[in-house]
């Protein structure tokens, strides 16, 4: 029992970190119909810009409650900017072109913000501060559960809710939807819609950064490669979710987690990815347009 | 394309002539075949700036037989498909000795075309696959897993007497390949293997497969794969309260370790050749200071050390043989009774296996450095 | 118009031909670098029958690659069966993984398909690692692959398996274009631009589809053999998904449907990383921002297929 | 007269709402009939029906007194059953010759392979293709923009190509979704003639239409229906004095009535 409760625990924990980068996804599929392959690294990025909130003016002392949360105002702004930039240069231009234009530009920015941490801070692992939480653990159960996972799954859940307050009930959520469905009839409407896809990718990247701190504040390391595979678990979870569909990333993400936390304890670790991604076939065939997904009938 | 680049490739090797020409003869030319970008790209530059800096400090003593040492670097990101064109590359340049690659997939790919064409490879990987063919070219500079399984098993089952050993590997060459010979020698040892688990290299999340582990209760949980894991797992298994002794290869001796695992990282137990700092000969001290002052920052893991040992015993063999000629340089290396290396002192095996290296088991201290715990040191 | 086509196809028959003097022009490192865009240039036009005709977002091509290289290792070194023999195996059991792995996901549309294609290629990379059966070598994978020999020929140099790879290349060229003037070949065009319509017009849109899957699969099995005798071994690490990703940009940077595009995408993609080694760690850097301006300058691609070719 | 097409009780709902309800009527070999009805009557819906492009959630559709009720629609094409559609979907990256040829698709007999290995058989059959792919063009007067690209043409000559496409697979029945949309008053008069033409080669015609104009000139036979309902069956006479008919298109839309 205390084991099931502990991969229930290890489950969440994960799966609200993949949640937050997954919305990143969803929200600018969800304007856009663009899968940004650059998202995951646009978090890692994040987790960088933060390290050197953290190590670089703390002297090695103890950085305290105010400096980390400055180290994750500067990186969600860092971020964002970035977003709206890469928006700018590598998507804007794309808006009308085929769709598959901006994947591939999506996927060279990848490549560029990846390599680009490389050259900024090496190659090699690095590693965040051990005293940046306070280390308490709390055992319920039989299970162990740490301070920082339930700080990953509170403020998961706050952000996700917060996110899904703002786009159904402001009136720039309003436009952000009604953009999401139909650019041009938003136009006609008086939508500014680059405001709308600014705003997407600030948001979106924002959110990121906070993932990205996060995994770097629970997993205590980053490296430049990292950004690649959390970028490709959250399209994932957006995915199985129903990709632009806010709650879908949510769920997505958190069943993500749940999955991979299943298939390691308790079928095989060494098929893990297979009971994974099987799992997810599976349900794509059964709800082909993913958990949450809306079936569009076809105009005809 | 292909053309215009011929031509490029034909002006610089005329310039490179030209520049030769002014120095009294050309240059002993180097290969460095390594992953300076890609997901190893932080071994791949360590391996690349460790040869180069050997080679910068035994040319500003005048080089060697009188001539320059000249390093290529070739970049295989880790991948068969490049590291055979690399190895072409190389080939083409009139390397004498390669240093690399990194991983035994990249080694694998190359080791048939340095063989045909005769050039000296030596690389860290550990695959049995690379002994299988018995190319004279082939110098491994990593102690084989072999080896360190049997010291390893020799350790858990002999030494610390564990009843219940749980084994973790990721899905690497390396790693599983050490992992097998681990399980294979602690069953022959007459221990008990509770369970052989996989991890995915890099996804961080391992607490599923502690969760599992722990419910199993083993005393000592031995991990084949990276620092960068280990360290993680050795603090993942902490968080959830796991009392298993961490045991972990050779691949987890990097100073990040202990720096990523934290608090956690005290008390675990270590198995490679002796540290650098620990070794009994300054030049490995010297080495590693030396690599700090150039390039502000320590080699990251020791496996820049192994291939640094290549690269210095196929200096040693030229400079002993007077010679270039790969015949004369294999004989020699094959032939050492003892090398003095910055890992160990050690020789090759007609198969081009590392032989002799002592292991040893360090503990993690709270400080972050390491202590032998066995064998029990005897000199002061 | 019949006249500039007819030059089109001229003009790729020659440059054809040219290539075969390469090993004589170049030295061995540029002839492997040859033979591999060869083996490339096969490996993305048969990505470019699933994606760039048929219009199926397919992001675990290297799947099928890597069941062509595998069952050559296999075959070869367990069995020694001879390479050439092994060729049409590995085909045949790509296509048939091809239309299997691709029945039921048929109806997937654009990015679920490309996610469930992930998918399946991250299985496929675990499988081999896992090594069922003890046969695929885990994560060493198989070493020790043989020559290929033709009327007792053993192609054992490096010009040799280069003009292999090449004059397999010519013929996946004669087939890509026999395809563009074929029913078939038309009907993945009109599935890709509007399948309703299609279907209206009496396309069966699943046959179709399989059919284009187990083409592309075929195909990418072909080179996959070449790989393995190029390599003489192969692992795990040659098929991963950034494998499957580089073929999908191919595609998309060269000209989806367009042969002269697929090619030149392998070569930008391919080869122009070869020659800007001298940027070491600086290389992918560079290399991510040109593909960011590629697209942008040029969002049909290089070389877009050509409007109403008849 | 043999009935060629029935619907017999067909009805298909969205979300709740009825789009369709039981209705009934018959598609005789050699005529023109108009399915006819104020906007949102539910017309396309039945064309989405008959063609496969939705499966009809009670009644039965018969072909030759065949049950095809749910068959997919590459399925109705092998039937010799072809539409065109209210918004036009030519293909877009092709030209007009393109787009009229894949009409032929099922005439083709070609294998995959034969196609691949361009064997000599398959040459013959391309090539007799295209001069049937020709010939259409001629009929159509289509012949000047053969290899324009489709979706660079007025609005009109799109039109015909798409007529044109459904031509090339020599249907025994082709239905007309709004052929007349978006043409102007000599395209309309010329598409009169062309339906006729149509006729005459053994076609039979169902058309939708809003340009009552149209419907009422070339239509043998006329069926009206609303909200999914069939209310109304006759020749243009009877229609045009049929009270239902009358309050349904004043009561709802003045445009439409003016037009009639």
């Amino acid at each position: 029992m205390g084991t099931f409760i502990q991969q229930i625990v290890n489950g969440l924990t994960v799966g609200g970190i993949y949640a937050l980068i997954a919305l990143g996804y969803t929200m600018v599929y969800g304007v856009m119909r663009l899968i940004n392959f650059a998202h995951g690294d646009l978090c890692i990025l994040g987790a960088f810009v933060g390290l050197t909130m953290l190590t670089g003016s703390a002297g090695g002392g103890h950085p305290g409650a105010a400096l980390l949360l400055l180290a994750f105002v500067v990186s969600i702004i860092a971020i964002a900017v970035a977003g709206v930039v890469l928006e700018r240069i590598a998507y804007r231009p794309l808006r009308k072109a085929d769709r598959l234009a901006a994947v591939v530009s999506a996927l060279g920015a990848s490549l560029m913000i990846e390599n680009g941490i490389m050259l900024v801070w090496g190659p090699q692992v690095h590693v965040f501060p051990s005293n940046l939480l306070p280390a308490t653990t709390w055992h319920v159960a039989g299970a162990t559960i740490s301070f920082i996972q339930v700080m990953i799954i509170l403020a998961s859940l706050v952000l996700m809710a917060a996110l899904y307050l703002f786009v159904n009930h402001t009136r720039f959520g309003t436009a952000i939807r009604a953009a999401a469905i139909d650019q041009d009839a938003a136009r006609l409407m008086g939508i500014n819609v680059n405001r709308v896809i600014t705003s997407v990718f600030i948001i979106g990247p924002g959110l990121g950064a906070i993932g990205g701190l996060f995994i770097g504040i629970y997993y205590r390391e980053a490296y430049f490669t990292m950004g690649w595979t959390y970028g490709l678990y959250a399209f994932i979870a957006a995915i199985l979710g129903g990709i632009g569909n806010i709650p879908g990333a949510m769920l997505g993400g958190v069943l993500l987690g749940l999955f991979n936390a299943f298939a390691a304890g308790y079928v095989s670790s060494s098929w893990q990815d297979a009971i994974t991604f099987g799992l997810l076939i599976v349900i794509l065939l059964v709800r082909p347009t993913g958990l949450l997904g809306e079936r569009v009938a076809e105009k005809v | 394309m292909l053309r215009t680049s011929t031509i490029g490739l034909g002006v610089s090797v005329a310039l490179l002539a030209a520049s030769g020409a002014a120095h009294a003869a050309p240059p002993i030319k180097i290969g460095v075949q390594a992953p300076i970008t890609g997901t190893y790209a932080d071994e791949g530059q360590g391996i690349a700036r460790a040869v180069k800096l050997l080679a910068a400090q035994q040319n500003a003593k005048g080089g060697l037989l009188g001539r320059k040492i000249e390093v290529i670097t070739c970049d295989d990101q880790g991948e068969a498909a490049q590291a055979a064109i690399c190895a072409r590359q190389l080939v083409n340049d009139h390397v004498v000795a390669v240093i690399g690659s990194y991983t035994s997939g990249a080694a694998l790919a190359a080791e048939p075309i340095y063989a045909r064409a005769d050039v000296i490879q030596t690389s860290d990987g550990t695959s049995n696959e690379l002994l299988k063919h018995g190319y004279k070219t082939w110098f491994g500079n990593a102690a084989p897993n072999s080896a360190e399984a049997k010291f390893t098993a020799h350790y858990l089952v002999d030494v610390q007497h564990y009843k219940k050993i749980a084994v973790l590997t990721d899905h690497s060459s390396f790693a599983t390949g050490l992992a097998e010979a681990v399980v294979a020698d602690v069953k022959a040892a007459h221990g008990t293997i509770v369970d052989k688990s996989f991890i995915n290299a890099g996804s961080q999340n391992f607490s599923p497969v502690l969760t599992k582990l722990k419910a199993l209760q083993p005393d000592a949980l031995y991990f084949s794969g990276y620092y960068s894991d280990g360290g993680l797992i050795r603090a993942q298994m902490t968080q959830l309260g796991m009392k298993a002794t961490f045991v972990g290869g050779d691949a987890n001796q990097n100073v990040a370790f202990a720096k990523i695992a934290g608090a956690a990282a005290a008390g675990s137990i270590i198995i490679n050749v002796p540290a650098p700092a620990d070794l009994p000969y300054p030049v490995a001290k010297q080495f590693v200071a030396d690599y700090k002052t150039k390039y502000g920052a320590l080699p990251p893991s020791v496996f820049t050390l192994t291939n640094a040992d290549g690269m210095r015993a196929v200096m040693q063999a030229i400079a002993a043989t007077k010679s270039v000629k790969p015949a004369a340089l294999e004989t020699y290396l094959h032939g050492m009774k003892s090398f003095q290396g910055l890992t160990g002192t050690f020789a090759w095996n007609a198969k081009g296996e590392r032989t002799g290296s002592p292991f040893v088991a360090f503990e993690v201290q709270p400080d972050g450095s390491y202590k032998i715990l066995y064998p029990t040191p005897t000199a002061g | 118009m019949r006249g500039f086509k007819l030059d089109g196809l001229k003009l790729g028959a020659l440059l054809w031909a040219a290539g075969l003097a390469l090993p004589f022009a170049l030295d061995s490192s540029w002839v492997s670098i040859a033979a591999f865009f060869a083996i490339y240039a096969i490996t993305a036009l048969s990505e470019d029958v699933i994606l760039g005709r048929a219009g199926m977002f397919d992001m675990g091509h290297a799947v099928y690659f890597g069941i062509g290289a595998y069952v050559t290792a296999i075959l070869n070194t367990t069995l020694n069966v001879p390479i050439l023999l092994t060729l049409p195996l590995a085909m045949l059991l790509a296509a048939a993984a091809g239309a299997l792995l691709s029945a039921p996901l048929i109806r997937l549309r654009g990015d679920y398909l490309l996610v469930a294609t992930i998918g399946f290629n991250a299985i496929f990379v675990l499988a081999m690692q896992n090594n069922p059966g003890g046969i695929t070598g885990g994560s060493d994978g198989i070493t020790g692959i043989g020559v290929p020999s033709l009327f007792g020929l053993q192609l054992e140099s490096q010009s040799a398996m280069f003009w292999l790879d090449w004059v397999l290349l010519g013929l996946v060229l004669l087939v890509m274009r026999n395809l563009d003037a074929c029913e078939f070949g038309r009907a993945l065009r009109y599935l890709k631009q509007d399948e309703l319509a299609a279907s209206t017009l009496g396309v069966d849109a699943r046959k179709v589809k399989t059919l284009a899957f187990a083409l592309g699969a075929a195909l990418a099995g072909l080179a996959g053999t070449l790989f393995a005798v190029q390599l003489s071994t192969v692992s795990p690490s040659s098929f991963v998904f950034t494998e499957s990703v580089t073929l999908f940009a191919i595609v998309i940077v060269g000209g989806q449907g367009s042969i002269p595009g697929v090619l030149l995408g392998t070569a930008l993609m391919f080869v122009v990383p070869q020659i800007f080694r001298g940027l070491a760690e600086y290389r992918y850097f560079v290399f991510g921002i040109a593909m960011i301006a590629v697209m942008v300058l040029r969002p049909q691609g290089l070389l877009p297929r050509r409007r109403s070719a008849a | 007269m043999t009935a060629l097409l029935e619907l017999d009780g067909i009805g298909i709902s969205f979300g709740g709402l009825r789009a369709v309800d039981d209705l009934s009527f018959t598609v005789n070999q050699g005529q023109i009939v108009g399915l006819i009805g104020p906007n949102g009557a539910g017309k396309t819906t039945v064309f989405n029906m008959i063609t496969g492009v939705y499966k009809p959630a009670s009644g039965t559709i018969r072909w030759q007194g065949n049950d095809i009720t749910g068959a997919k629609p590459a399925r109705i094409a092998t039937l010799g059953l072809r539409r065109t559609f209210q918004t036009i979907r030519l293909f877009a990256d092709m030209s007009v010759f393109e787009n009229v040829r894949a009409g032929c698709h099922l005439a083709a007999r070609q294998h995959w392979w034969q196609g691949l290995l361009a064997l000599p058989a398959q040459r013959r059959e391309e090539a007799e293709l295209a001069a049937r792919t020709h010939d259409i063009l001629r009929r159509l007067d289509l012949e000047g923009v053969a290899d324009t690209p489709a979706t660079s043409l007025p609005y009109g000559v799109q039109r015909r190509v798409e007529l044109a496409r459904t031509l090339a697979g020599q249907p025994r029945l082709i239905i007309l979704d709004e052929p007349a949309a978006g043409l102007n008053d000599a395209e309309s008069a010329a598409l009169n003639d062309t339906i006729f033409m149509i006729r005459d080669t053994g076609v039979t015609i169902l058309l939708v239409e809003h340009d009552m104009n149209v419907v009422m000139q070339v239509s043998d036979h006329i069926v009206v229906i609303n909200f999914g309902r069939k209310i109304a069956e006759g020749n243009a006479t009877a229609i045009r004095t049929n009270p239902a008919v009358i309050e349904a298109y004043l009561g709802r839309d003045d445009d439409e009535a003016t037009a009639a």
